[in-house]
């Protein structure tokens, strides 16, 4: 059973990476560009067959270890 | 007064503040990261370096160590835990100290030797320094940009927690002084006891002239005095 | 698989050497076989080119206990301490990948130096990129920056020294060379020769994937269009994972349980079995299904190709596998008994304890090709410079063009990305001729330096390779420190090509010239051949690392001004030679003519000379006379200090900018306060030392009298502004 | 318009993070996990109008600064 999990900084934490690939992606003319902002993806392959347990397992990492929920929010998606 | 410092698989100023604390006549101990007991120690000090690679988050992994339980009990205990660079970041990914190491603002690892102002000198790390002293200390992150939420920025300022902020040779705390887009120019900051540090600059290579300066040498003597 | 002649040429291999490989056989090779001949039979592994030219080298002395054919030299510095020592390129794959190639490159050449007992402690690298108008180079310096210290950093390494080029002859190829300096109880060096039959092999460190199938023929070839192809052969640095195995090896090494290790560098677990084998005159059997793998399926041909990083091979003594064993453990890593020497001298891969291969280990090693190439001496070219038919120009506007140029900046920018102080015993950081490392607990110093100077080498190979080992020789005497010897980098283009292969010919005839006479040693280095793309090739790049002692360390010394008013000497003959100069370079762009010529045995005087007054602490600051001149060198010394230099103008001079421009080689420049200059004239007259003096430091200026005046801030804005305006 | 990035490791790259991240995850007691990569995520904000110039925008952003296609491969999403 396969998850994805994106990590994003929280909206009101400074995000120093985005911002420089912000600017850097403007100044090689992408004038179009509002805002981008830059998180963590992760690919998570468990060996279990309850998609709900699994969930549950893979919701447990990110609270554990993948995010820090004080300045990070995380999503988790079945895969 | 007895040491502990610990270290962690990609530790790698652990042996330079070994040397400092023995310098300092500390009597200093190495404790593996997978060992379940510390020894008796009036100091714990976790060391700079990338823990685990600083893979993840820096101090994400080592946060979860077996034996950062051991140091969050001595902690909570009163027991003086000294967190430098990677040691900062530990701390705060424990919880010990609040707040977070971001990238630094230009994205940089930067090595450089910055000036910090010394802003509490009445604590057990720092009474051997003066107020506002400036002090010339050697940089080493990747991820030294300190942040954190506006409650716990009052209650810093308000009950004089923070230790050290970066400023010119001059003492200004200013724009042009912060070398890594910290808040408030922040380069270390005490818990609420007093009885944790953690600093990004590195004091234990300021204990040399032949190497650098001794700029450091008062922060080792201040937990002796 | 048939092997067909498009196979063999796939395999980097000559249908000639094809034969050859069919012969020392005696039948036909099967793919495995093949992949195994192609990687230990190519460039970059035998040195089948250079072989007969790198023979020439000086690589004895009493300092020396290893010279080259281990995996770093070794030098004796005294009472039971040794430095061990390589320098490595990684051009390539930091061109297809700069963060990934030149982070690998420091992983490669650490292990070489750690592999041998020694504990590194310092990191040098010598960089060169194509034109800064070139579109590609700003983001390969940002990579290469940031992965040379993403992998130093991060294992606890300082990088301390090294150079920065910019020249459009490496557009389509940048050099990345990576240097490794470590510390060894000499009486505790460990070698690569196997010993003893029956002995376990043990496979260490990281698993193997599908990286890098294929790198060292990479490394061996031209680029082409097709580059892009070859992709995959990029390999991503752990440099956590290479700090464990250093600590772990580093621990095992503590007691006697090893009797011969290897990295598995380029080629991975083939060349480091084969070589193993070979030095001990042994045969090695694999079982190729022990190998510890990071990926599912992988064939005998993959794992015995990948290049995958941080991996080690060990024979140990019998009885002491458990022992090492639980040292790995507690670090993490793969351990694995893949196998066992054998009398039977060959090779021999087993899958599932079926024969998948079997080699002779000479086929591989010692009668391995060796070319006698074809080459060519190069011509001086005739054609002098004549000034007076260029445009016109002020001194004050052509130096500070030449400091704000992208070669002769300020490398903070660089040098501020590299952690250069952990390990807390750099006492001098990159910036001034060369660093200072103090030995771990005791009273002496290491000095290191790495130098090149392509355009002197091309215009004249020989003077070149001469000039380059004096101009490292230089650097660590302008520290205080006794040049003990080197290792070297050759970075070259296509060597089937007569041209090329004449210049690595007479640039080794000048570096051995050089070594000779300084007693200069080579006891380590790397040969790049096929730096170049569809037959246009680099300029020769010879790069040389330097190791100097300093047996009684008290103070660094470096070029930095230290005092008002005291007295500055020029030590060396000016005569004026500008052809290939940075100012006929950077001002006019101007890239013919002949190179100066170095007399060695004014170099050898000058610089004992140096050193005699250094130890009898007599000078204030020393800086080498290089590119740019003397100007260059005197603005040098003022910024950054608070003192910069009032300069008179000599009396009979001929033109101003040969004099300032020049770059004359040998030559010094001494701050000494004034109540010793009569102790350091003694000096240099007893020696027949010829010396002017040419004026004083003073407050905040740097002022030719009578031609410019400049405040010494304001030159060091202009010598710091090109990287953070790029 | 809102895209998301995902920028992934090639499968036969070596994933130094993911696999720290693994065993720390296991060692923390999460055994039923099989196997997690680390990638990197993008939210990125656009000031156009039409999807199919802004993807095409994006797609670029990717190739030029994004993702190093020598070692990773990206997947673009409208979200
Ligand atoms: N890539 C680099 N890494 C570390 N140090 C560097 C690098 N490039 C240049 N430096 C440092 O900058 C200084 C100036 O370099 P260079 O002009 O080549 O010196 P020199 O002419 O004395 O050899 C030296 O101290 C050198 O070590
Ligand atoms: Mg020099």
């Amino acid at each position: 059973m396969k998850f994805s999990v994106t990590v994003t900084l929280k909206e009101n934490v400074l995000d120093p990476q985005g911002k420089v690939v912000q600017n850097t992606l403007q100044s090689l003319g992408m004038d179009n560009l509002k805002s981008i902002r830059q998180g963590k993806y992760f690919e998570i392959e468990l060996n279990d067959n309850d998609p709900q347990k699994a969930e549950k397992k893979v919701d447990d990492m990110c609270k554990k270890l993948l995010a820090n929920l004080i300045i990070e929010d995380y999503k988790v998606n079945k895969i | 007064m007895n040491s502990s410092v610990i270290v962690f698989p990609g530790s790698n100023c652990d042996r330079d503040i070994a040397v400092a604390l023995e310098k300092m006549q500390f009597k200093n101990q190495m404790v593996w990261h997978k060992e379940t007991k510390l020894p008796k120690s009036d100091l714990i000090v976790i060391p700079g370096g990338f823990s685990y690679g600083d893979y993840l988050r820096s101090g994400a992994i080592a946060g979860k160590s077996l034996i950062i339980n051991e140091v969050i009990k001595s902690a909570n205990d009163g027991c003086l835990v000294l967190g430098i660079c990677n040691g900062f970041q530990i701390l705060t990914e424990t919880g010990l100290l609040k707040g977070v190491l971001l990238r630094n603002k230009k994205l940089k690892f930067i090595n450089e030797d910055v000036n910090i102002k010394v802003i509490n000198n009445d604590t057990k790390f720092s009474n051997k320094y003066k107020k506002n002293q400036v002090l010339k200390i050697n940089i080493a992150h990747n991820e030294g940009n300190y942040f954190t939420n506006s409650d716990h920025l009052k209650e810093l300022n308000n009950e004089n927690l923070i230790a050290f902020k970066y400023c010119n040779e001059s003492g200004d705390i200013n724009q042009s002084s912060n070398p890594n887009g910290s808040l408030e120019n922040i380069a270390g900051i005490f818990n609420s006891k007093k009885n944790i540090l953690g600093m990004m600059p590195h004091p234990e290579r300021m204990v040399d002239n032949l190497i650098s300066n001794t700029d450091g040498v008062n922060l080792f003597s201040s937990l002796l005095n | 698989m048939k092997i067909t002649n498009q196979v063999v040429e796939k395999h980097g291999l000559k249908i000639e050497e094809y034969s050859s490989i069919k012969k020392l056989l005696k039948r036909e090779p099967n793919l495995l076989e093949l992949g195994i001949f192609s990687a230990m039979w190519n460039e970059h592994c035998s040195y089948k080119s250079s072989r007969k030219h790198l023979k020439n080298l000086p690589t004895k002395g009493k300092q020396v206990i290893q010279g080259p054919g281990e995996n770093a030299g070794v030098v004796d510095i005294g009472d039971n301490d040794a430095i061990v020592f390589k320098i490595e390129s990684h051009n390539h794959p930091s061109y297809i990948e700069p963060y990934q190639g030149a982070a690998t490159g420091v992983g490669g050449i650490l292990r070489d130096v750690f592999t041998m007992g020694a504990r590194p402690i310092a990191l040098l690298n010598s960089i060169h990129f194509g034109s800064p108008n070139h579109f590609k180079t700003k983001s390969l310096l940002n990579g290469v920056v940031s992965g040379i210290g993403g992998y130093g950093n991060c294992i606890g390494i300082p990088t301390v020294a090294g150079e920065t080029k910019f020249n459009s002859t490496y557009n389509e190829n940048i050099l990345v060379n990576a240097m490794a300096v470590g510390h060894a109880k000499k009486d505790k060096i460990f070698y690569s020769k196997a010993k003893g039959l029956n002995k376990s092999v043990v496979y260490v460190g990281s698993k193997t994937g599908r990286d890098g199938i294929h790198g060292a023929s990479m490394a061996s070839a031209e680029f082409d269009e097709n580059s892009e192809e070859k992709k995959p052969t990029v390999q991503v640095g752990d440099p956590f994972t290479e700090k464990l195995l250093m600590e772990a090896c580093l621990e095992l090494m503590k007691d006697n349980s090893i009797i011969s290790i290897q990295d598995m560098g380029a080629a991975g677990l083939t060349s480091s079995s084969v070589e193993m084998a070979s030095k001990g005159e042994l045969g090695i059997e694999i079982h190729l299904d022990k190998v510890p793998c990071r990926e599912e399926n992988m064939t005998p041909y993959e794992m015995m190709l990948s290049e995958s990083q941080e991996r080690m091979l060990i024979i140990l003594e019998d009885g002491k596998e458990k022992h090492a064993r639980e040292i790995f453990k507690k670090w993490d890593l793969d351990f694995v008994v893949i196998g066992k020497t054998t009398d039977s001298n060959k090779l021999v891969l087993k899958y599932n304890n079926i024969i998948k291969g079997e080699i002779p280990i000479s086929a591989l090693a010692s009668k391995a090709p060796i070319y006698d190439r074809k080459w060519v001496r190069k011509k001086l070219t005739k054609s002098k410079v004549d000034l007076k038919k260029l445009k016109k120009i002020k001194i004050e506007e052509a130096l500070v063009k030449i400091l704000s140029s992208a070669n002769h900046s300020n490398k903070r920018w660089i040098t501020s990305q590299y952690d250069q102080m952990v390990m807390c015993d750099t006492a001098q950081k990159s910036g001034s001729d060369a660093a200072i490392i103090r030995i771990h607990g005791k009273e002496k110093a290491i000095a290191v330096s790495v130098d090149s100077s392509a355009n002197y080498c091309k215009a004249h190979p020989i003077s070149g390779g001469k000039q380059i080992v004096c101009e490292n020789w230089r650097n660590l005497i302008s520290v205080g420190a006794k040049p003990i010897a080197i290792t070297n980098c050759l970075n070259f283009g296509n060597p089937e090509n007569p041209e090329v292969m004449g210049e690595f010919a007479e640039c080794l005839i000048g570096i051995k010239e050089s070594c000779e006479f300084l007693n200069y040693p080579v006891v380590s280095g790397n040969v790049s051949f096929y730096n170049g793309t569809n037959r246009k090739n680099i300029s020769p790049t010879p790069v040389i690392g330097g190791i100097g002692l300093i047996t009684k360390f008290k103070k660094p010394i470096n070029h930095q001004f230290k005092k008002n008013n005291s007295t500055i000497l020029l030590i060396g003959k000016t005569f004026g030679h500008l052809e290939q100069s940075s100012f006929l370079e950077e001002i006019y762009s101007i890239s013919d003519g002949q190179p100066p010529e170095i007399n060695l045995v004014n170099e050898k005087n000058n610089g004992e000379s140096i050193l005699e007054i250094i130890k009898n602490n007599l000078v204030s600051s020393v800086h080498d006379v290089s590119s740019g001149g003397l100007i260059v060198t005197l603005a040098e010394m003022s910024m950054g200090s608070n003192y910069g230099a009032k300069i008179i103008k000599p009396k009979k001079l001929t033109n101003l900018f040969n004099y300032f421009f020049g770059e004359d080689q040998s030559r010094y420049i001494l701050e000494i306060e004034k109540g010793n200059l009569e102790k350091v004239e003694k000096i240099l007259k007893n020696n027949n030392i010829f010396y002017e003096n040419i004026g004083s430091t003073q407050k905040d200026y740097f002022e030719i009298q009578g031609e410019l005046k400049i405040n010494i801030n304001a030159l060091y804005k202009i010598n710091n502004q090109w990287y953070n305006n790029y």
